[in-house]
């Protein structure tokens, strides 16, 4: 089993943040080697040192056994690497042959486009992952998992020695991911090797040889894992002795606990107020454009409503229908029993309602503005009435919410660029908490935030919960909603699939999510 | 916010140190000794600084600052801009010359600033294009309009005989001198010529390029035209150009105000039968006599004759210092002329 | 991540203290090179002639910082001068009546741009293209090209181009204009929505705020002020004609871009567009008056645009040659 | 053919005004004056191609005005000087070329914004060449107009060559990688970096490439008569970005096809003539072409927004 790719003791910081502490990891050819860590744990800033698109401050690269110095793109791409990120890295605007051709040829600028030939390539390696998508249809026109398809056929088309799939199957619907892994399987049996990165355990388990965890951007093992079938003792000798792989066979409890690094039960504040009357309730709730489906739930003062779901589940979409970003075209909202017509975020603000959104960089925090001016952003009408700023009052607001929520800043002047995820998610959890909301919806409140500050943000959900307030709390990390939420409501679809209690078993809400009739992962 | 407002009183500051400035050097003209004595400046505002007709105009008014020892600005915009043309006005009154003489691209509009530069104690002379009467002292006519309307109208009806379609290109239909000249045309040619029949006014915005586009539109929406008459300088070579490529020279004649030079070319080729006009570096030399000796008082409202240097005597009538008969440039005269 | 502290409040600042130390400097040299440069006349004038375009350039400044652009402010103007006369001469409509009429106008003009522009969320630099030549075109077409406006009444004249308590007539329009965008941007809940759309619309709209109709405000207001600068225009030069206000627009986005406003959006001030305009009006004047010929001002004032432009990614440059970034972020076009 | 709509649509609007003046106004339909028409709006197309590229590399450039009458004196002045045609024809290229690098320093080597950029050259060249110039025009020496050659022959020349550059031009879009790249930098320069293409240096060829198109479009502008204009190319930036954006060019990059500029640029250049022959007054013309770019960016919007929800 040739070694494909060799990365020893690499580091790589940003300013003053560690994000990657030597690190080693080896691919060898033929193998599906998993990639597992939390956000924040330095995944993806370790695929973008083997891609080229960053350089590493210390440590070696070798690539099929020799040293690589200076890595760029260009050179990676020569070198026979692919990457398929999860944002797609397509040109909208062209078409898919033209895409593949683009990502195929390493032309110079003054060579002809063979036409025919690039239309018969990309016809036929679409066929070969068995995507029905015309070669001709344009980026801007396909869905989201299509164009992950088109980066597959993309990474295929190079003849690629090494593929990385940063997330594939997040937006991929059942029959879709089962394609997938045929073709990963195909691509391992001639000889590729595969780093493939997800959060869904079950997929490592299905899929993969070995799995190395990432934890706070260093290497914490790489274990063998019974999805390939093979048993440890085929590896040939020297592999074992290298040490870093154990022999042992990992089990899912295992790896968890390896990715949190604690035990998962007492991470969680204990909830203990039994919840109040309905605040917010659904009924038969849809909106074509976001692809929710008649969603009936309730969410009841004091009580964490935990929405658990794939990547793609409708969660985000339902949080923008009841919020008014995408305002709904059937069924009802009733706040405290009393019907509302949500049609705009004003409104919904007016209503009492408050959305802290998923993407904290693009529509949580305004990075450059202040912590204040992002604090009050919502609250305009009624912190300064005739529109008159009082700056005064402003910063007052924003040392209370600082005190409120221990955000870790210069001061109230202070840039959103220059906080760290945590602060962002406290200040962007302040601006909501500040409109004084009958309902809180939380989208991933704790994604890409170092470990301290997640339970601090799980603090003081709790102590909202506990002061009244109904939260619906969207998370796609599974040990945080089962020890957040006092009910579970897993979506599939665009619509409701279950409604658990909150002390189910992982396992249990993963089945619902992926559609299992029960059974283990 | 502190430094901010630091930053909006520092800018209070500097405008009123730059008041108090002003206490030193009286504003207005300058009333130190008699200006006879000292240099007086003349100032020279031509419609648009690069049209030939202006610059041998400035040739001309140089020549007669050699002559006097006086010093002359000469300034204006590039583009006949009626805006442009009073803020340089204005910015002369502030700087304090003793006269100005300007050629009027708008009579109204440069009128309020020269008011204003006489109320000043700057004297106004006016040439090529009046302004309101209370707005100057004395205007160097070049050719009265009736004298320039009747000129170009007999060479018009010369040329077709007395019958047929002609058009006429002007600089811009808003120039009073040139809308002067137009009526005076049609007088004539209702008077003495009614069978030529004029189909079609275009402003071509003393713009070469757009004179030629409006030609060739003219000569293919009117397909028997007989001649263009262009009353202003740009019009001719333009109107000439057009006819040229249209492959009608000859059978559309061509005719306007012109300067020799520019329109030797086509006259030689035949394109234009002749061109009108006067001797403007003349008008230049005239201007700037008849400025000098209004700010040196040897000029007063009510004189009949004016000498101004090489050029001899000059009739006024009226508050108009008539420069002469227009004259008309064409094949066999054309070459004696270099403006 | 480099941790500056003020963010785009710094930035902004240093950039307006060197326009600052550029407009003294200019008044300086001016003042000892040109004649009579320095006087209380000369800055009225100066007042005066750049009345129109400081105007301009204060309603240019919530639009830019919006992220947005209008290049039909010129084009309005002359417009709203055609139609001022019209009102007058034609319809007989008193002063005051006609001025109300064209300010009318010109927020209707606004609001078209605004309807596109917010509503249907089409690009600002396309749709305000389209505008200035529309507008242009209804102004030539209203006056067949030929008609102009003169002969306006003393006590309307008097707005143009007398002074009142010392100080010019329009320039106490202008100093109105002045505090109500000073206000509006730095003082009120609008001016902070302006900056949020700027730097993220989405962000904006996440957060709440009424983001069509900020943005159709910007442009609404553009087209009122654009009337008002057709009224003083008309008052300064005694008349009005189609082409009146021809190039205003550039002028006014070159003030605006000199006083440290980002073009991207978000970033800026009302007094540093203030600054810009006079920066431009006193090279333009001093010129005048140093008997240069008056492109001069025009070719220096492009270089000054430049080297400011230049300028405001030095400290960009320097942060990132520190930080080794692998390549800065290409600049993102206006959407 | 749905991916051409937007093109066929402009292409159905100049048929129609055809149709209508064909109807209306044979006259328009005259050999000499169309043929004068066509030559005088070649420059105007070379000049169009260019911008075509800037605006489909997600850039834009207002400085082409200017370069336009810089070049064109620049011409002017080397055949006053009596250079041979040819050397004078490669000078106002390499001044236009140098330009468009200067233009394309500034955004792609500092990063910054394309319309502040080119705002500011803008009005240094055009008051530059008026300050040096003082407006005055530049008499050119007999045997320059139309190249030397007589003028029909002149016309047909200018015509074809203009045709020839934007056959060529769509050529190269479409079947060159270099084509491809500027597509794909205009689409998304990130993802251009990421495929290998470097997006900085092919907006900054892309800046050069309308330089040296200006530089051209000068030199043809310069032999259609026997003087040169200072004040030529006023206006010449809008009217291109116009025929640009009508033709079906999205302002937003990536997308777009050269022979919708041609229809597009066409359809602009024919108002105003049309105009004369059906006798309305000329000064419609503007707000016609004001109304066509608001409905073809009002179409593009509500075409884009039904796409992509």
């Amino acid at each position: 089993m040739k070694q494909l790719l060799q990365l020893s003791a690499v580091t790589k910081s940003f300013g003053a943040v560690r994000a990657l502490k030597d690190i080693s990891f080896d691919l060898r050819a033929g193998e599906v080697h998993a990639l597992l860590g939390e956000n924040g744990a330095g995944k993806s800033t370790l695929i973008k040192i083997i891609t080229g698109a960053h350089q590493p401050d210390g440590g070696t690269i070798e690539i099929a056994g020799e040293r690589v110095g200076k890595l760029s793109p260009a050179t990676a791409r020569k070198l026979g690497i692919a990457c398929i990120y999860q944002q797609p890295a397509l040109f909208p605007d062209l078409t898919v042959a033209e895409n593949i051709g683009l990502r195929l040829e390493r032309a110079n600028s003054l060579s002809r486009v063979n036409w025919k030939e690039c239309r018969r390539r990309a016809t036929e390696l679409l066929r070969r992952i068995g995507a029905d998508i015309s070669p001709d249809a344009e980026i801007r026109s396909l869905s989201m998992p299509e164009q992950q398809l088109v980066e597959i056929a993309c990474a295929l088309g190079t003849g690629a020695r090494i593929v990385i799939m940063d997330e594939p199957t997040a937006s991929l619907t059942q029959k879709e991911t089962a394609l997938l892994f045929a073709v990963i399987r195909d691509l391992r049996g001639s000889g590729v090797g595969i780093i493939y990165i997800s959060h869904r355990l079950e997929e490592i388990f299905q899929l993969a040889d070995r799995v190395t965890v990432l934890r706070d951007g260093e290497s914490v093992g790489t274990y063998f894992v019974g999805g390939s079938r093979r048993e440890p003792a085929q590896m040939s000798p020297e592999e074992s002795q290298s040490g870093r792989t154990s022999a042992a066979r990992i089990t899912e409890g295992d790896l968890i606990k390896l990715m949190v690094g604690r035990e998962i039960s007492q991470i969680f504040p204990p909830a203990e107020s039994a919840p109040g009357e309905i605040v917010l309730s659904l009924k038969k709730l849809g909106c074509t454009a976001g692809g929710v489906k008649n969603m009936s739930i309730e969410v009841r003062a004091g009580e964490i409503l935990g929405l658990a779901g794939l990547v793609g589940a409708g969660r985000t979409e339902l949080a923008r229908t009841i919020f008014g970003i995408t305002p709904a075209d059937a069924g009802e909202i009733f706040l405290r029993g009393e019907k509302v017509q949500i049609r705009s975020p004003q409104e919904a603000v007016a209503r009492g309602i408050a959305y802290v959104p998923e993407d904290r960089r693009r529509h949580g925090v305004i990075l450059e503005m202040s912590i204040a001016q992002n604090m009050t952003m919502a609250i305009h009408r009624q912190l300064f009435p005739g529109t008159w700023l009082r700056l005064g009052v402003e910063r007052a607001c924003a040392l209370d919410f600082i005190r409120q929520l221990d955000v870790r800043a210069s001061g109230t002047e202070a840039p959103g660029h220059s906080l760290s995820g945590g602060n962002q998610q406290k200040v962007s959890l302040a601006r909501w908490l500040a409109t004084k909301p009958k309902v809180l919806i939380l989208d991933e409140p704790t994604q890409g935030v170092d470990v301290g500050a997640k339970s601090e943000i799980h603090k003081i959900i709790r102590r909202l919960a506990k002061d009244g307030l109904a939260v619906l709390m969207i998370s796609s990390d599974l040990p945080e909603i089962l020890g957040m939420s006092d009910r579970i409501a897993v979506m599939r679809g665009g619509t409701i699939a279950a409604m658990l209690p909150g002390k189910s078993a992982a396992h249990e809400v993963m089945s619902a999510a992926l559609g299992q009739k029960g059974g283990a992962g | 916010m502190r430094k901010t407002l630091l930053l909006l009183l520092a800018v209070a500051v500097a405008a009123i140190s730059g008041c108090n400035q002003s206490s030193k050097a009286p504003s207005g003209g300058n009333v130190t000794p008699t200006p006879a004595a000292r240099q007086i400046t003349i100032a020279f505002l031509p419609k648009s600084k690069g049209n030939a007709y202006f610059v041998s105009c400035a040739k001309g008014a140089q020549k007669a600052d050699d002559e006097l020892g006086d010093r002359l600005i000469i300034d204006g915009p590039t583009d006949p801009d009626p805006a442009r043309h009073n803020e340089i006005v204005e910015n002369w009154i502030t700087l304090g010359v003793d006269v100005i003489a300007a050629s009027c691209e708008n009579k109204e509009g440069i009128s309020t600033a020269l008011r204003k530069a006489e109320a000043k104690g700057i004297k106004v002379v006016t040439y090529d294009a009046d302004a309101l009467p209370d707005a100057r002292s004395f205007f160097v006519n070049q050719a009265t309009p009736q004298g320039i309307g009747f000129a170009l109208m007999d060479e018009a009806a010369r040329l077709c005989g007395t019958n047929g379609e002609f058009a006429v290109i002007t600089g811009s239909l808003t120039a009073e001198n040139q809308t002067e000249w137009r009526k005076f045309v049609e007088e004539r040619r209702a008077a003495a010529y009614p069978d030529m029949k004029c189909v079609a006014v275009e402003a071509c915005d003393d713009l070469k390029d757009k004179a030629q586009s409006e030609t060739t539109a003219l000569l293919s929406t009117y397909p028997d035209l007989k001649l263009i008459l262009s009353t202003t300088s740009l019009g001719v070579p333009g109107a000439a150009e057009a006819i040229k490529q249209a492959g009608k020279t000859g059978t559309v004649k061509n005719i306007g105000l012109g300067l020799p030079n520019e329109n030797k070319r086509y006259v030689h080729d035949g394109v234009t039968q002749g061109v009108i006009l006067w001797k403007t570096a003349d008008l230049g030399y005239l201007t700037v006599y008849a400025a000098d000796a209004l700010a040196k008082g040897a000029l007063k409202p009510g004189d009949k004759t004016f000498k101004a240097g090489s050029l001899g005597e000059f009739e006024i009538q009226g508050d108009n210092i008539m420069l002469g008969k227009p004259f008309t440039f064409n094949q066999d005269n054309i070459d004696q002329f270099d403006f | 991540m480099n941790t500056d502290q003020h963010g785009y409040k710094s930035i902004l600042l240093r950039h307006e203290t060197i326009l600052f130390v550029v407009l003294a400097v200019e008044w300086i040299f001016f003042d000892a090179v040109g004649h009579n440069f320095g006087t209380y006349d000369n800055t009225c004038d100066i007042l005066r002639h750049s009345c129109e375009i400081g105007l301009l350039a204060l309603a240019m400044t919530p639009v830019i910082l919006t992220g947005g652009i209008d290049l039909s402010v010129g084009s309005l103007l002359g417009l709203c001068a055609i139609l001022f006369g019209k009102f007058w001469r034609d319809a007989g409509m008193p002063l005051p009546l006609a001025a109300a009429c064209t300010i009318g106008v010109g927020a209707l003009a606004g609001g078209l741009n605004a309807s596109l522009i917010a509503w249907l969320r089409l690009p600002p630099l396309i749709v305000t293209l389209g505008t200035f030549s529309l507008f242009r075109g209804l102004a030539e077409a209203i006056t067949h090209g030929v008609d102009t406006f003169t002969d306006f009444p003393a006590s309307f004249l008097f707005l143009g181009q007398e002074r009142w308590l010392g100080i010019p007539a329009q320039a106490l329009v202008f100093i109105a204009a002045v505090i109500f965008f000073w206000l509006l941007v730095h003082r009120t809940t609008f001016g902070r929505s302006f900056r949020a759309i700027g730097f993220s619309p989405e962000g904006a709209r996440y957060a709440g705020i009424p983001v069509g109709r900020r943005m159709a405000m910007v442009y609404v207001l553009a087209g009122i002020v654009s009337a008002i600068a057709a009224i003083i225009y008309t008052a300064r030069l005694g008349q009005a004609k189609a082409d009146a206000g021809t190039g205003y627009e550039l002028f006014a986005i070159t003030a605006v871009v000199l006083g440290g406003t980002s073009i991207f959006g978000g970033v800026g001030s009302v007094h540093g567009t203030l600054l810009g305009v006079a920066a431009i009006a006193v090279l333009h004047s001093g010129i005048a008056h140093a008997l240069l010929p008056g492109e001069m001002a025009g070719m220096l004032t492009g270089v000054l645009l430049i080297l400011a432009l230049a300028g405001s990614t030095l400290p960009k440059m320097i942060s990132g040659l520190r930080a080794r970034k692998s390549t800065p972020r290409l600049a993102k076009q206006i959407p | 053919m749905k991916k051409y709509f937007r093109e066929i649509s402009v292409a159905a609007a100049l048929g129609i005004l055809l149709l209508a003046l064909a109807v209306f106004a044979p006259s328009f339909f005259q050999p000499q004056p169309l043929l004068s028409l066509v030559t005088r709006e070649a420059p105007t197309l070379v000049v169009a191609c260019g911008m075509a590229l800037v605006i489909i590399c997600r850039q834009i450039d207002i400085s082409v005005g200017s370069q336009f009458a810089v070049c064109s004196v620049c011409a002017g002045l080397f055949a006053a000087m009596h250079w041979p045609l040819v050397l004078v024809l490669a000078a106002s290229v390499l001044i236009g070329a140098a330009f468009g690098a200067f233009n394309g320093a500034l955004v792609a080597g500092l990063g910054l914004p394309s319309i502040v950029v080119t705002l500011a050259t803008m009005v240094t060249w055009r008051e530059g060449l008026r300050w040096l110039r003082q407006g005055v025009w530049v008499d050119l020496p007999n045997g320059v107009q139309w190249f030397g050659l007589p003028q029909m022959t002149g016309q047909w020349t200018l015509v074809l060559v203009a045709l020839a550059i934007l056959i060529l031009l769509a050529l190269a879009l479409k079947h060159f990688a270099i084509g491809r790249f500027i597509y794909a930098v205009g689409s998304d320069a990130e993802a251009a970096r990421l495929a290998g293409i470097r997006p900085r240096l092919m907006t900054f060829g892309v800046f050069v490439f309308m330089g040296a198109l200006t530089g051209l479009a000068a030199m043809m502008n310069t032999i259609q008569s026997p003087q040169v204009d200072p004040n030529s190319g006023t206006g010449l930036e809008l009217k291109t970005i116009a025929a640009v954006v009508v033709g079906g060019v999205a302002i937003s990059g990536g997308r777009g096809k050269l022979w919708g500029v041609f229809a597009g640029l066409l359809l602009l250049a024919c108002i105003s003539p049309a105009l004369t022959h059906l006798h309305v007054e000329a000064y419609w013309e503007k707000v016609i072409q004001g109304a066509i770019i608001l409905l073809a960016v009002v179409t593009d919007g509500l075409r884009n927004r039904r796409k992509s929800i």
